[in-house]
């Protein structure tokens, strides 16, 4: 039998910025679009003083800080390109509201291009 | 007798024992196996590997459509053809090895680009397609004759150090279009002939194509519908990630479609995709 | 020039010309390759795609350790091999498709059983290993002789629909006795040609054992080293995990280890594992 | 620039007894042992009163909750037999303490057998 318990436990989070950890993948060629680099780790700030950050506001971040060449090959319009499959958490984000997907700490964000080869 | 065995003569039950040992594909998986068809598009990186343990498993009939030569720049990652095959069609090859590996299956040879005008010929033949081609209107044409004849489609690619696998279009899942509704601009879609791949990355992939087919064709297991695999050699890293379903605005399986078999003899792949359905093979320049 | 080139012949350039387009891979990588020796011990399920794809992938020595007859019950996944070998050698069998697919580089037989008596002669001759036996008391050997000659080993096993690969003694890594120091029990040890396995599955397994002895051979990437994968067919799942490191513990790398090339060629491993290295095929009773 | 803002949260944990939910999953033949089921979505409470679940409680459920027969193919004295691999959320449990290690709210833990075939 279990013993009774009791717990406690009370938090307080407090900020000015909340600034959130991600984990930004790119694969399938777009890793050429930032510097070979595969996978970054990276903090990124809710945009123009949302208290949440979503899919739409990560891609212009994205754009700004990550894209070092050809910004054409990773977006089109205000979205990704077509043939870019994007992933939150291992999960096609039309599943989780496309632009309106929000962003959770830690989570992880992989861009992936399709590929033709064989 | 003949009836407890499922129709397997007794080379078969020698052959395939080590399949019929497993409970939980055993004779029945065999038998449907045997009974099945599998297309295979493409005997390059991808259709290597695949038609060698189709052939292996025991599909009933093997069909392979290409028209490509062997040569000596496959080599590295083409395994099925020999050296003794190079300027020869890689159809006649791939076929060759299949046959010397299991002649107790079909194998049917088409000595022929897939094209609009006989792409829906073809795969009304087969139970299941294998898409193992290395261009993006191919994958368009495919994928839609696939919708138009309700045939399972088992998708790789390979392209430099990575690959990716799905099934589409099967008990109600995706189709290419519902993902990629629009194709992407040609600058992003680099071919093994340009952009180079290791070779044995297309024959990890095309060996997981092939046991989707088989998983499909045996009715055993959870084939990756609905998922797609995506494979980093370099880092040696998996994922298996949840794509989305059907979509409902589909142009070519979606609910009010009008995507007809007539439609798809007249849809310009190569216009769509800006790119030909065969290209021609560049120079290396190093 | 030749120095730009790595020692590369023009023939050598246009054969493996897909990888040296690779940035990551390229003329050093390819040169790497070519330079490299590489063992392949067992020429069944795991050893016939391994052994496929290095040596269409241009590894300069290629060697094949086995002393079984191809049979027909291999054959549903020993994609090597073809029926016109069926009776004799694997070795043999291996070796001329090998050749025949690449006749530039250098194959060689082994055609004997690995024993204590000769398994650190042959296994001097190579950078790495590569394990594709089906029994224990043969994984228990290969791993020590690997440790003592300071040997990577790429280790994979394949039974019924799931596989496992890792790389052990590697660059600090754990070897196998540091994952088993005790042999499981004899009951616990089943083999292909007791419980069945679906041919793909070792098709699988043995080109991702060619993949990570590729990668070591070239010095690209990262090796599955710390890391083992698990695969599963029927769900189509595949899980990447972090194992335990070298233990200082272990009887033949850790710290301690009276462990000698000595005691290895008087080491009993058909007692230790209660198996024979060489175990008899068994009868299928349907 | 982002906002200034405040968050107060607070929890409050109680409970008599705390089952634990944790997926199980056995492979390499040893899901033989347990109706021929590799995934196992179980709750289990922390065993003799103890405050949290160790690895060595949950062997001890699984061989009398799970394995349904030739326990030993399982298990050897109080750990399990030799050339079976335990993984707590994907990760050796030589890593995290073996027998001793702690388990969470929604962990995952492998139990594999190492296979010889080829
Ligand atoms: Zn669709
Ligand atoms: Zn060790």
């Amino acid at each position: 039998m279990a013993r009774s318990l009791q717990c406690f436990q009370w938090f307080w989070v407090s900020g000015k910025t909340l600034n959130m950890q991600l984990t930004l993948e790119f694969g399938g060629g777009l890793e050429l679009l930032c510097d070979s680099k595969k996978i970054h780790s990276v903090n990124v700030e809710p945009q123009n003083g949302a208290d949440k950050l979503i899919m739409k506001d990560l891609l212009s971040w994205v754009r700004t800080n990550l894209i070092k060449e050809r910004p054409e090959m990773f977006m089109k319009g205000d979205t990704v390109r077509p043939g870019v499959l994007v992933l939150v958490n291992d999960c096609d984000w039309e599943l989780s509201g496309q632009l309106n997907t929000s962003l959770e700490e830690k989570d992880v964000v992989v861009f992936i291009s399709t590929l033709h080869g064989g | 007798t003949v009836d407890s065995r499922n129709g397997l003569t007794p080379d078969m039950i020698y052959r395939y024992s080590r399949h019929l040992l497993l409970p939980s594909f055993g004779v029945e998986g065999q038998a449907n196996l045997l009974k099945s068809s599998i297309l295979v598009v493409g005997a390059g990186g991808l259709g290597s590997p695949a038609l060698l343990y189709l052939a292996a498993s025991g599909v009933g009939r093997l069909g392979i459509v290409d028209h490509d030569m062997v040569e000596l720049n496959n080599m590295h990652r083409q395994v099925i053809h020999t050296e003794k095959y190079i300027g020869q069609p890689k159809v006649k090859s791939a076929a060759a090895t299949c046959r010397s590996i299991n002649s107790t299956i079909q194998i049917v040879e088409h000595e022929e680009a897939l094209r609009t005008s006989n792409a829906l010929e073809i795969f009304s033949q087969y139970d299941i397609i294998i898409d193992a081609t290395d261009n993006a209107p191919s994958r368009y044409l495919i994928s839609d004759c696939c919708v138009i004849l309700g045939k399972p489609l088992v998708s790789g690619a390979a392209l430099g150090l990575e690959g990716q696998l799905t099934v589409y279009n099967y008990n109600g899942g995706p189709c290419y279009r519902c993902l990629f509704p629009t194709p992407p601009p040609t600058t992003a879609c680099q071919r093994c002939a340009d952009s180079g791949v290791l070779g044995v990355v297309p024959g990890i992939i095309g060996c997981l194509q092939a046991l989707e087919a088989i998983k499909i064709a045996s009715a055993v297991g959870e084939p990756l519908s609905g998922r797609m695999l995506l494979f980093d050699a370099l880092s040696a890293r998996i994922r298996i990630v949840k794509i989305r379903g059907r979509s409902m605005d589909c142009e070519v399986c979606g609910e009010n479609t009008t995507f007809t078999q007539q439609k798809l003899r007249e849809f310009d792949y190569e216009n769509f995709a800006q790119t030909p359905l065969s290209p021609a093979p560049l120079k290396l320049n190093l």
